[in-house]
């Protein structure tokens, strides 16, 4: 049933799919460019598709059923939910279509009882993530500190392995207050936003931690307008750019680097070891680090 | 002669499958009074359209002043001078009477508008008319006979630089007095040198004021005649075709047991003890000024609102309507006054519109309307009252009195006995007003019972059996049809003759009732 | 009208023999009916939207209510209740949360819009909240036959949604509930004043929606085999774009299903078809706006009088 | 319409009510001047979405047109130019955005919904492409200063958003274009065939709210330091809610700008007030979408006629 892919296969480089959750976040675009000079040094056809939100499980299905339309050699994918994304990876199976899972684990369980089984899994865990967040607010303030959280969209599994990691780390510390923790969806002016109106009612706030950068970076703002600049912590979560600049500058304290570039450099090298019938480890892990002022010139070079 | 004012000549319009006009010739002369007649759909309004800029002619040439204009949209017409009523009224509903009557036109500079030139130059033209209507009252807030007057106030806002005037059935929604304004004030400025255009089914407008006449039909000149020299007889089988014996065929009917019984209805600020009586057979007229409360008044008996006070009973039955559908199911029909806003689906083909109030028969039990079932029931009623239309065609493209029709169809086709019409000949022409007031004796004949309102005094003293005339929310008086004569009516509407001038059955009934 | 569905319907054979022209993977018939089901849930909630466009109403909550009737779906099931009892209850829920938006719009006499909008809020907090965020997933095979079962070759999605057009297809042509959609969009006063019951109608009519929208999401769940409190962000849009490309009036009165089919089948053809062709993201939303806006303006070219 | 306006602020009087007896935070200077400037992006989309709403259009494009246009600062700004040449710029795309969104709707005749629903697709897309997906961060102090800086105690934004609704209410009130905002939604045949030039009006209807979405981007962009190409997500769904919340009708005709703004300082002081008390985000959206509904219903409860 893939005699398109294969006349296909013949005569040109073989294509491998990279399926993101979405391009309009900087963690997928510097995954699509670690890819994409993969893709180029090893001589493969990439090509990138992603849904136009994050959370859209469904999208990214509909994406993967017509990729696999086209006869791509190999599957990198970033499943926008790890057990719904199963149903498109049992059509690729079907199609023999090879998979590799980035970023974000299949549910072991629910991947076994699909059969489906990904060829490897490139990533860092977003749990340990956030336990290396919090572990940090616990040496950083010398375990007393009145924390505010910004929560990502409710629902979303990222942002809770993320929150959950940092309070999992913090709750041993008796000194750790969370007093409060609101949604400001991922987005900058939410974190702005919110970040101000809690400020109001609990002004003694001194760190923060932001489930992402994004919204950390509002917070910033934030922390700016209302003067307070310096007398706020802010431990954010991608190590974005923006917030490697913002903790050279001082106004941002830490930010967890998942090294997205890596691992989609790491995606496209696998494929084509996959391609080449070499066989992988189960995982592969890329390292998780906490940037701070001190590590953040290292961090960026790495990343890149 | 002098030159002409306006030619047009050899106008064609189609709509997809109609030939609205077929090469229509029509000259007007600076200062006269110009009357357009013709059957519904005859073509009237499409040519009056084309003049206004809002249709574009297939052929045809038009000339002013004998030079050749090409008028590609309304504001072409504006510039040549050309003004129009148009028959569907065109006003902004959410703004102010001021607003709309200067809408296009309002005193600015740099854009930015001079309310205060803006509200006294409204107020003079409203005193003008003759008419009290507050400025800065938005116009959804008037009843329909003061949006006409707004419209007509409108086409008048630049008189100074109209050469030509176009009304479009502008007293079908006006009560005599405001006609005898209107009239004077057409008077005035055909004298000016105003080229007036009027168009009119009230066949007695025409000699008050017209000097001549052209007749359409069906797309076509007729004729055009100095109205000197024509009779009223001569212009109807000039439209129709035909003949017609008698504008008000009344045939009395054996008045039987009451229908419908009102007492005490009354509204806060609207309708105030509001009794009367229908009887089987029996066509009931009722006449009042502008904002007497008529409408109000078929409202409330028709479950279109809901009343405060007072009782309402059908054959001697207490009843209380939560909806128009409750009325119906007690054999009541309503045809309302603005048949754009409250009497027709613009967008459902004829059949449907017809068969809306039947549904649930038409349907059956299990709600499924069998093929073809509508076009089955309005065929007949098609027929019958003459709709120049097809069951399939969008009741918006329609003339104005064939819409009409349609809505009176709307309860033709079912088995209402008690019909509430109001204004049901608003805008249709001689010969359907005749077949309308047949119909109205059809109706009567098989025990049906009519309450008629009417603006025009000749039909209602023409067709009613007895005639109640409202003034400000009441029922200032009763009549006889032997007792109602033009003045003692006219007179009761202005509140000026006492309560009742004559015996009142269902005043009677209701003094001599035992409780319970 | 017919004009109309003519139009847009030679907008879908366009784009597709284009697409057939630029990449050999379109016209197979595995490519064809992926196309087909994927398209299935965008149209069956768009079947219930049609309903609320022709009566002159617009309902942004349906995406919301995807989200609640299917996380109340995977909860059921989860509490070990069959499917003979878990897609009834499902579906009671969408209906009743489409009930609720018709008796506030009809009774309150508010404008769809804000009651709506406030409901795509309230039932998506309500899914959350019952869910606490997580997903629900993990599902028996009989349950996700639903999704992954062919009678024939034609998967279940399409053969549910080619149900769903043909029963509302004949509720909305040959019952008089039906006939008082398109009157009550046509003209709410004359349809009332000719005995249309209004405040049955109209909460019908969004109830309609609910149901759709809860059929929707029995799919969806069964695709993903996994139910979402996130699920279902944006179908509003996704529903709306498909009704209004199939021609039917966002002032209500005129419009038809199969009009809608097609605008579905519009919007599944393309982001298929730009999925095929490997065009980059960002691309691909500024193509697909561009169809959207380019496929009504063929169509309202085609359709336009001569005035 | 009074009675009308009324009504809302009466509703927004409640709100305040309700949170200043629930949390002490709520009624301080600080935490009003808060609101006030966190309402402005919102306020200033909203007034331009009033204008287009009272013509009897929507705009779903605003949310994607304060990204473009805020990209396009930021890319003109990092390329070194000034601001006094960078926000013309940028003004200039958002205007015209929307005057294309306003010249397709009239010449083209196309619903306003499918149109701005495309612009909405496309510009976010424009945005997304020109930017390769990545913010465009890190701006000079006397640029900042439109976000940052106070005249007297009064943030700028919150005088910008005095300024733009001074203006508009102008604008709408006094002049023959507002007017003819109001003709055209109220009776568009009406207000062509009494001569106004809707070919003219409907693109500027359409140009104001896309300067509005511009002017939303400066103060966003100033306010983040940094240019995304994904902010405004929603903001939509927002402005048109400020904008019906304050009393505008749908159909168009009728409402006023003070309505708008007192609709987005409810929508403003709500999000504020959950913060303040720590509500749950779950509950956050219920509540979110309960008021919104609750303030049209008082508001129509006082407004309505008796019948
Ligand atoms: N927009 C339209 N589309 C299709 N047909 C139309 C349209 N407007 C008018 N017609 C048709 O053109 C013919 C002439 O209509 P017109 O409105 O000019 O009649 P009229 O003489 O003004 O009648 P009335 O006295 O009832 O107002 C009718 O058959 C009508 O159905
Ligand atoms: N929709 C409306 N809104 C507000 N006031 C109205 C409305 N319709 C009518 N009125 C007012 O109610 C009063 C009675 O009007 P109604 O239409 O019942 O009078 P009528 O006797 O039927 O006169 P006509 O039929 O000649 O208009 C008038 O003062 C009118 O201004
Ligand atoms: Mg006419
Ligand atoms: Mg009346």
């Amino acid at each position: 049933n893939r005699a398109g892919g294969d006349s296909n296969a013949a005569t040109a480089r073989p294509v491998v799919a990279l399926v993101l959750k979405t391009l309009n976040h900087p963690f997928f675009v510097d995954m699509r460019r670690g890819a994409q000079e993969a893709a180029d040094r090893l001589g493969v056809t990439l090509q990138v598709q992603a849904a136009e939100r994050e959370v859209d499980v469904e999208k990214q299905m509909q994406i993967v059923e017509n990729l696999i339309q086209t006869g791509v050699r190999v599957l990198c994918i970033t499943p926008s939910g790890s057990r719904e994304i199963l149903s498109a990876l049992v059509k690729a199976k079907n199609a023999n279509v090879p998979v590799i899972v980035v970023d974000t684990r299949l549910d072991a369980k629910a991947a076994a009882d699909a059969g489906v089984r990904g060829e490897t899994f490139i990533g860092s865990d977003n749990y340990e993530g956030g336990r290396l967040a919090g572990r940090h607010a616990v040496t950083v303030t010398g375990g007393k500190a009145r924390i505010g959280i910004l929560e990502g969209i409710a629902g979303h599994e990222t942002a809770d392995s993320r929150l959950r990691g940092f309070r999992d780390a913090v709750a041993g510390e008796p000194g750790m207050a969370i007093v409060a923790s609101q949604p400001a969806n991922w987005e900058r002016d939410q974190g702005f936003n919110v970040f101000q109106n809690m400020l109001q009612a609990h002004p003694n706030i001194d760190t923060v931690f932001a489930a992402s950068d994004l919204m950390a970076l509002g917070a910033i703002e934030a922390i700016a307008a209302a003067g307070k600049t310096g007398k706020i912590r802010v431990i954010g979560f991608d190590a974005l750019d923006d917030a490697k600049r913002a903790i050279d500058a001082g106004t941002m304290d830490a930010s967890v680097a998942q090294f997205p570039y890596e691992m989609g450099k790491a995606a496209v090298e696998s494929a084509v070891k996959v391609i080449n019938g070499e066989s992988l480890p189960a995982d592969i892990m890329v390292k998780l680090e906490m940037v701070t002022k001190a590590t953040s010139g290292k961090a960026t070079e790495g990343s890149r | 002669m002098e030159r002409p004012a306006l030619t047009m000549a050899g106008i064609r319009k189609s709509f997809p499958g109609v030939v609205a006009l077929d090469g229509v010739d029509l000259t007007l002369q600076a200062g006269e009074v110009h009357v357009l007649l013709g059957e519904n759909g005859a073509g009237k309004s499409t040519l009056m359209k084309i003049l206004a800029g809002a249709y574009r002619r297939d052929a045809g040439e038009i000339l002013m002043q004998g030079r050749p204009v090409d008028i590609a949209g309304p504001r072409d017409a504006r510039a040549l001078g050309i003004r129009v009523i148009h028959q569907e009224l065109s006003l902004v509903p959410s703004l102010s009477v001021a607003e709309n009557i200067f809408l296009g036109a309002a005193p600015s500079r740099f854009g930015v508008i001079d309310w205060a030139s803006l509200r006294a130059r409204a107020i003079r033209l409203l005193s003008d008319l003759g008419v009290a209507i507050d400025p800065d009252a938005p116009v959804n807030r008037l009843a329909l006979p003061q949006r006409q007057m707004v419209e007509i106030a409108k086409a008048l806002a630049d008189q100074q630089s109209a050469s030509v005037l176009v009304m479009d059935e502008p007293t079908s929604a006006l009560t005599s007095r405001e006609v005898d304004v209107l009239f004077g004030l057409i008077e005035r400025l055909a004298k000016r040198g105003v080229a007036i255009v009027y168009i009119t089914h009230r066949l007695d407008e025409v000699y008050r004021i017209g000097h001549r006449v052209t007749v359409l039909r069906d797309g076509r000149n007729v004729s055009t005649a100095m109205l000197g020299d024509t009779s009223v007889s001569g212009l109807v089988s000039m439209m129709a075709n035909r003949d017609l014996a008698d504008h008000y065929p009344k045939q009395p009917a054996p008045i039987g047991n009451e229908l419908l019984r009102a007492e005490g209805l009354g509204r806060a600020g609207v309708l105030e003890d509001i009794s009367f009586s229908i009887r089987a057979g029996e066509i009931v007229g009722m006449a009042g000024l502008m904002g007497a409360g008529r409408t109000d008044v078929a409202r409330a008996i028709t479950g279109a609102d809901r009343v405060d006070r007072g009782r309402l009973f059908v054959r001697g039955r207490a009843v209380s309507f939560r909806a128009p559908a409750d009325a119906i199911r007690e054999g009541i029909g309503l045809l309302p006054e603005d048949r754009k806003a409250h009497g027709l689906v613009a967008l459902l083909n004829v059949a449907r519109n017809i068969a809306l109030p039947q549904s649930r028969k038409v349907a059956g039990p299990a709600g499924i309307v069998p093929r073809r079932a509508e076009a089955a029931l309005a065929a007949p009623v098609i027929r019958d009252l003459r709709i120049k239309a097809t069951p399939d065609q969008q009741t918006r493209q329609l003339s104005g009195g064939n819409q009409q029709k349609v809505v009176l169809g709307k309860w033709v086709a079912g088995d209402a006995r008690i019909f509430v019409f109001d204004e049901p000949t608003r805008g249709v022409d001689i010969g359907a007003k005749v077949e309308i007031y047949q119909l109205m004796n059809r109706l009567t004949a098989a025990g049906a019972g009519i309450l008629m309102i009417s603006s025009e005094l000749p039909e209602l003293l023409g067709m009613s059996d007895r005639i109640l005339v409202m003034h400000r929310g009441r029922i200032q008086a009763e009549f006889t049809a032997a007792a109602a004569t033009q003045e003692r009516v006219l007179s009761a509407a202005l509140g000026l003759a006492g309560p009742v001038l004559s015996e009142s059955p269902a005043r009677t009934a209701r003094a001599n009732r035992v409780e319970g | 009208m017919k004009a109309r569905r003519f139009g847009t319907l030679i907008g879908l054979v366009v784009l597709c023999l284009v697409l057939w022209a630029l990449t050999p993977f379109f016209l197979t018939v595995s490519n064809l009916l992926n196309i087909a089901e994927q398209t299935s849930i965008n149209a069956i909630v768009a079947a219930g939207m049609t309903f609320v466009i022709l009566s002159g109403g617009i309902d942004l909550s349906v995406g919301s209510i995807v989200a609640l009737s299917g996380v109340v779906l995977g909860l059921s099931l989860h509490a070990g209740y069959s499917p003979a009892v878990a897609l009834p209850v499902m579906i009671a829920a969408g209906v009743l949360a489409g009930a609720t938006n018709g008796l506030l719009i009809d009774r309150g006499r508010l404008p769809p819009f804000i009651v709506t909008l406030g409901m795509m809020s309230i039932a998506r907090g309500a899914a959350l909240l019952i869910t606490e965020g997580r997903p629900i997933s993990g599902f028996e095979e009989s349950f996700r036959a639903l999704a992954t079962a062919r009678v024939g070759f034609v998967p279940a999605p399409v053969l549910i949604m080619a149900t769903v057009y043909l029963v509302a297809h004949f509720v909305l042509t040959r019952t008089t509930f039906g006939r008082y959609v398109y009157a009550i969009g046509g003209n709410e006063d004359a349809a009332r004043l000719s005995g249309v019951r209004i405040h049955l109608h109209k909460p019908a009519i969004y109830a309609v929606s609910g149901l759709t929208s809860a059929l929707a999401a029995m799919i969806l769940t069964a695709r993903l085999n996994s139910a979402q409190p996130i699920a279902g962000t944006m179908y509003e849009l996704d529903a709306i774009a498909a009704t209004v490309i199939g021609g039917t009036s966002l002032m209500g009165g005129e419009g038809t299903l199969a009009g809608t089919l097609i605008g579905a089948l519009i919007m599944g053809v393309l982001r298929n078809g730009l999925n095929l062709l490997g065009v980059s993201s960002f691309l691909q939303q500024i193509v697909i706006g561009g169809v959207i806006v380019g496929a009504v303006l063929v169509d309202t070219v085609l359709k336009r009088p001569r005035t």
